[in-house]
């Protein structure tokens, strides 16, 4: 059964509104307009807008109000359109979402589930394209997560859901009208990370968007006799240290691919652990191909261009393999 | 890290001979260098001050590393420490250029990139684990660093040897005679082999009456104590020294697709070591030497080379290079040019032969001299032209006394 | 005055209020209590009469400025004391300090020290009531300055937009800090702003404990009759500084002096007395209680736990073991 | 100083020649250069290192007398002189 992303996202949100009453989809666009990326298409229509919550413009405010309700017993989806409005919207995350559990002395868990489009490629410019996810990812008290494949983008959602802790999850723009055959959609875990290709030479690190352009570096890449394994991140926050490490330990080398910016990125943090837990398995530097330091910028070919590619993957590989190859 | 022959892509820093703050002078030897050949002491080519010893005792580093910097007279301290440029790719993994041409400052290129020899903490590990010498890795990985397969690939290699020689796998430590001998084994291969594959040799031979000569250094010795005799070798390396200087085209270097004259005759002498293997330091501006200073710089030499404690310059500076197997029963040795060098003089086993001279036959001492030359540099006939010469020389002994 | 029993209740609030609040100064001079300590001396009719008129299953979300509102909703002055102490017995156990006073028990969400954070999480809870169909109050407390945050107008609109059963209480000291009312707001009626959102509105003498009790229940009552929100703005002043360590450059002794001589507890007591609706007797034996009071509640914290540096972590994320308790929602 | 004391220096002269050599393997009456890889470099500076402890001047005509170690001891203990200290 050919299922795209964002059937995926739809079904889970509309079986997760059928599994549980006290689940609440809230954002803005999500009910009347079907949502930004038609994720909440016929929501409305079956679970009226009681449970599809149209809010205003107010991102601050409709997070805040997720918490709270997260709070007082419902389960509450938002909808932030992108991860550049979520700003707005940090200081509920930041201050409270992730630090209630905490001030409070462990009294007040957050059950709280936010979405979010992150990620670029749809020449959206400065103000719509950037991947802040690392950002989110530095915040103890929080859950993120990145579904990159059809299954995911379905099976994250019912254990976020059910996490008692504030889940966020990036969904990138890139991959909504991505598709995959898929048998059933069920729900997945959200603690460990995925090994989606099996390979011996180099380990390549991705999550979101990133997992394909490293599959099919993978894919280039094996032709000229480079083996190559993929693993698929998954959860950013907590990282599955074990599960890198492990490759990382079979194959001595590693490629972190993260489309956001290099500095201070989760590609650096997916670095620094490899070194802190494998230094003595690897062969060659730790290397990573990350998005050039510029805002985005509009034109195609410059975004493109901004973007990690496959071709960057190829190259960052092949560098460490230096003249043996 | 100065280049002191085409085989040489490393030495490991044995000991400073100097401090920040000492005054050196051209021609100072500053330190003593492990290489696959031999200990070597390291000149510096500049006048100054010390003021940083980069590279640590015990270090392996890449030709063409810095291994310390010199203030210029006159000159300050900038920093405490000035990290050196970061090295870059391409750079890193090319031979240096000579330390002759090392700019002022420095007692090798500046702009040739230096680091610490890298090793990746696999590699590393996988040495200590396999009991592998790990500055004895040559590295093929990212940079030339050393990456698990060259240490699988050096570990293959030392049990083939090691189930050959001994039945244990005993940890290799550095410079050990066996070890020392393998790596040397394997520098030769690669200068031989690449003077096969590059140069084009073209030899000639010619047989010279040593009685003349003979008589006169036999008279000449008689009257010396055994510290003042001087050996028939000297002669002939005085000889070769002289003809070279007029024959230009066999002294000098092939490089870059030319000849280069060299401005001085630095006359190699191949000697053999002991353990097995060969060096060929030079003795330098042999023309210019007495018969007595060049018999005490081939005493020197020959101890020196076999005590492995030989000077950068010796090793890199030759221009040609002269072979003597003569004591060892041969009549004469057809050599292998050493690269970027283009001529190679050997002499067999000075013997009575029966000689045909002006019509009548008579018992001579005579030697087989040979020229290996490179056809890119010269041609046949003036090699002939060039063994002419030495024999000329050889016949008036006595011109070559001063 | 008929209810001697309320001004008994209210003036019985004040004092155990202004009382534990200036012990909290004497320890911070003493440094048992670090961090930020925002006091809440001469506010204390505000809290006192609008706590009053809640039911015990409302919800109150609260400021930096809490521990009057923490105290009055039942948390037990020693566990207070002991959070500020920073130990284990205390309502946050030890992690929160005096900004974080919470107790899940009482419903209390919280001090949040973010100026306005609290708002929109007041409407959150309020917005789960309301879907569960919980006919409570939440009551969420801020002070002039959260006015004029973003979330302030966020959670008023949607409040008022989806009809949720808030009842704002606005704590106007005059100051934001040290920016005065005038110099932070061009429409300072802050009672309009609310208006703007077709959110009731109602100003009250925030000295008066009476006058306050008297707003509250009516917005109170508002709020439960109509499942909708209601916004109270009490005049109110703090006596002391915005926190411990201000030298209060920002306004006049001659106006603190004026504004004591309004002071809520001395007022309501000659009040009380002259109308005799209380005693001599009844004041002392407040003050008499709350000086134990104070004292046992010292005695609790120095007699506390720091918490093993071992449990650092804990309470980041939930443990997995830990069920989620979950109301029965409307369908 | 005895015959088996020259035997002694020369041996150890000839072993800081040729370190490799096992001086209780070297046969009195063999030739030297059969048992030893001497060069004519090798074999002046076994002669200096002779004349050097042992005080005898060897000159370059007797060069060709001395084959074995038993030669060498046996002219060293004709023409030497007592050694100083």
């Amino acid at each position: 059964m050919k299922t795209s992303y964002r059937t995926a996202v739809h079904d889970a949100l509309r079986d997760a509104l059928r599994d549980d009453p006290h689940v609440v989809l809230m954002g803005e666009d999500v009910g009347r307009y079907g949502g930004t990326y038609a994720a909440s298409k016929g929501l409305l229509e079956e679970f009226g807008p009681d449970r599809i919550r149209d809010t205003p413009l107010s991102e601050l405010g409709f997070v805040g109000i997720g918490i709270g309700a997260a709070l007082n017993g419902l389960r509450p989806i938002v909808e932030v359109m992108t991860v550049n409005f979520s700003l707005l919207a940090l200081d509920q995350l930041v201050n409270t979402a992730a630090a209630l559990r905490h001030m409070s002395g462990g009294q007040f868990s957050v059950p709280l589930v936010v979405r979010m489009a992150t990620g670029a490629g749809r020449q959206l410019a400065a103000q719509h394209s950037h991947s802040l996810e690392p950002w989110y990812a530095h915040i103890p008290g929080i859950k993120v997560v990145a579904p990159a494949t059809v299954e995911d983008a379905y099976g994250m959602l019912a254990p976020a859901l059910a996490d008692p802790d504030p889940v966020v999850i990036f969904e990138h723009v890139q991959l909504y009208n991505t598709s995959a055959d898929v048998e059933a959609l069920t729900p997945t875990d959200i603690s460990r990370a995925a090994v989606r290709r099996g390979g011996t030479d180099v380990t390549l690190v991705a999550y979101g968007g990133s997992l394909w352009k490293a599959m099919d570096a993978a894919n280039e890449l094996s032709l000229g006799g480079i083996d190559c394994e993929v693993i698929d991140l998954r959860v950013l926050r907590p990282l599955d240290d074990d599960t890198i490490l492990e490759s990382v330990r079979k194959t001595h080398r590693a490629v972190v691919i993260d489309e956001a910016w290099r500095t201070g990125s989760l590609a650096a943090e997916v670095m620094a652990r490899v070194m802190e837990g494998a230094f003595y398995d690897l062969d060659a530097p730790v290397a990573r191909v990350c998005s050039k330091e510029v805002p985005m910028p509009y034109a195609k070919h410059l975004e493109q261009a901004a973007l990690p590619q496959t071709a960057n993957i190829v190259a960052a590989v092949r560098n460490l393999f230096g003249e043996q190859q | 890290m100065p280049s002191l022959g085409a085989d040489m892509d490393e030495g490991t820093l044995d000991e400073w001979l100097v401090k920040p703050g000492d005054k050196v002078t051209r021609g100072q030897i500053v330190a003593v260098v492990e290489t696959t050949k031999a200990a070597v002491e390291i000149e510096c080519w500049q006048e100054g001050t010390v003021s940083e010893l980069v590279v640590p005792v015990g270090e392996t580093v890449q030709v063409g590393t810095v291994l310390a910097t010199l203030l210029e007279p006159g000159e300050r301290a900038e920093k405490p420490s000035r990290k050196p440029p970061r090295p870059s790719k391409r750079a890193a993994a090319k031979p240096a250029t000579a330390p002759s041409r090392a700019p002022s400052g420095a007692v090798a290129p500046p702009t040739v990139p230096q680091r610490r020899r890298w090793v990746s903490p696999a590699a590393r590990r996988l040495a200590q684990s396999l009991a592998v010498d790990i500055d004895a890795v040559s590295g093929t990985g990212p940079q030339g660093a050393v990456t698990i397969s060259d240490v699988e690939h050096a570990a293959a290699t030392i049990e083939h040897v090691a189930a050959s020689k001994e039945p244990a796998t005993k940890p290799i430590t550095k410079a050990t005679a066996a070890d020392r001998a393998a790596q040397m084994r394997k520098s030769i291969a690669a200068a031989m082999g690449r003077s096969k594959r590059e140069i084009p040799h073209y030899y000639l031979a010619q047989e010279i009456i040593l009685d003349n000569a003979l008589t006169w250094l036999t008279t000449r010795n008689a009257q010396r104590s055994i510290d003042e005799r001087v050996l028939p070798a000297v002669l002939l390396l005085k000889a070769v020294g002289v003809a070279a200087q007029r024959f230009g085209e066999f002294n000098g270097f092939w490089r870059d697709d030319a000849f280069q004259p060299a401005t001085g005759v630095h006359v190699g002498v191949g000697i053999s070591l002991r353990a097995g293997g060969l060096v060929a330091p030079a003795i330098h501006d042999v023309p210019d030497k007495k018969l007595d200073e060049l018999m005490d710089n081939l005493s020197d030499l020959v101890a020196r080379a076999r005590s492995f404690s030989l000077r950068s310059s010796e090793m890199s500076d030759p221009t040609i290079t002269v072979t003597n197997l003569g004591d060892h029963g041969v009549d004469a040795v057809f050599g292998i040019i050493y690269p970027p060098q283009v001529a190679l003089v050997g002499f067999g086993q000075p013997a009575q032969r029966v000689c045909v001279i002006d019509g009548g036959i008579r018992v001579v001492t005579a030697v087989q001299a040979t020229l290996a030359a490179d056809h890119r540099a010269s041609d046949g006939h003036r090699g002939a032209l060039f063994l002419s010469a030495i024999n000329e020389l050889l016949q008036q002994p006595d011109l070559l006394e001063k | 005055m008929t209810d001697t029993k309320l001004a008994h209740e209210l003036l019985s609030d004040m004092i155990r209020v202004r009382r534990m609040e200036e012990k909290c100064a004497e320890l911070y001079s003493a440094a048992k209590i670090r961090g930020f300590l925002h006091l809440y001396v001469g506010e204390e009719a505000v809290a006192a009469g609008s706590l009053r008129a809640l039911a015990d299953d409302d919800a109150v979300v609260a400021t930096y400025r809490e521990h009057a509102h923490a105290l009055l909703r039942g948390i037990p002055m020693t566990s207070i004391m002991a959070e500020m102490f920073g130990k284990q017995e205390g309502c946050s156990r030890g992690r929160g300090g005096s900004m974080h006073l919470f107790d899940a028990s009482k419903r209390f969400y919280g001090g949040n020290a973010i100026v306005a954070g609290g708002l929109p999480l007041a409407v959150g809870i309020a917005l789960a009531d309301a879907m569960l169909q919980q006919k409570r109050v939440t009551a969420c407390y801020f002070g002039d300055g959260a006015v004029a945050e973003g979330a302030f107008h966020e959670s008023l609109n949607m409040a008022a937009l989806w009809n949720l059963p808030v009842l704002f209480c606005c704590e106007n000291n005059l100051y934001a800090m040290g920016t005065a009312l005038e110099r932070e707001h061009s429409q300072t009626d802050l009672t309009v702003k609310a208006a703007s959102y077709r959110v009731p509105t109602l100003a009250v003498d925030g000295m008066d404990v009476e006058a306050c009790h008297d707003a509250a229940q009516q917005g109170v009552d508002h709020v439960r009759d109509t499942g909708g929100p209601f916004f109270i703005e009490f005049r109110t002043y703090r006596f002391r500084a915005h926190s411990m360590f201000d030298p209060e450059l920002y306004r006049d002794k001659a106006e603190v002096e004026q504004w004591r001589q309004r002071d809520p507890i001395r007022s309501f007591t000659q009040q009380c007395l002259r109308d005799g609706t209380l005693s001599d007797a009844d004041v002392r034996g407040i003050e008499d209680s709350a000086a134990a009071e104070i004292e046992a509640a010292v005695a609790f914290a120095e007699a506390g736990t720091w918490e093993d540096v071992e449990d650092l972590e804990r309470d980041v994320l939930t443990p997995p073991s830990e069920p989620e308790p979950m109301p029965e929602p409307a369908r | 100083m005895t015959e088996e004391d020259t035997r002694g220096v020369v041996l150890s002269v000839l072993t800081t020649i040729a370190p490799e050599i096992e001086p209780d393997d070297i046969r009195d009456d063999v030739l030297l250069r059969d048992q030893v890889d001497l060069d004519s470099m090798d074999w002046l500076n076994f002669l200096r290192g002779i004349h050097k402890r042992l005080h005898v001047d060897i000159p370059e005509a007797d060069y060709a007398s001395l084959r074995t170690l038993a030669d060498v001891v046996g002219y060293v203990e004709k023409n030497g002189s007592k050694p100083v200290g």
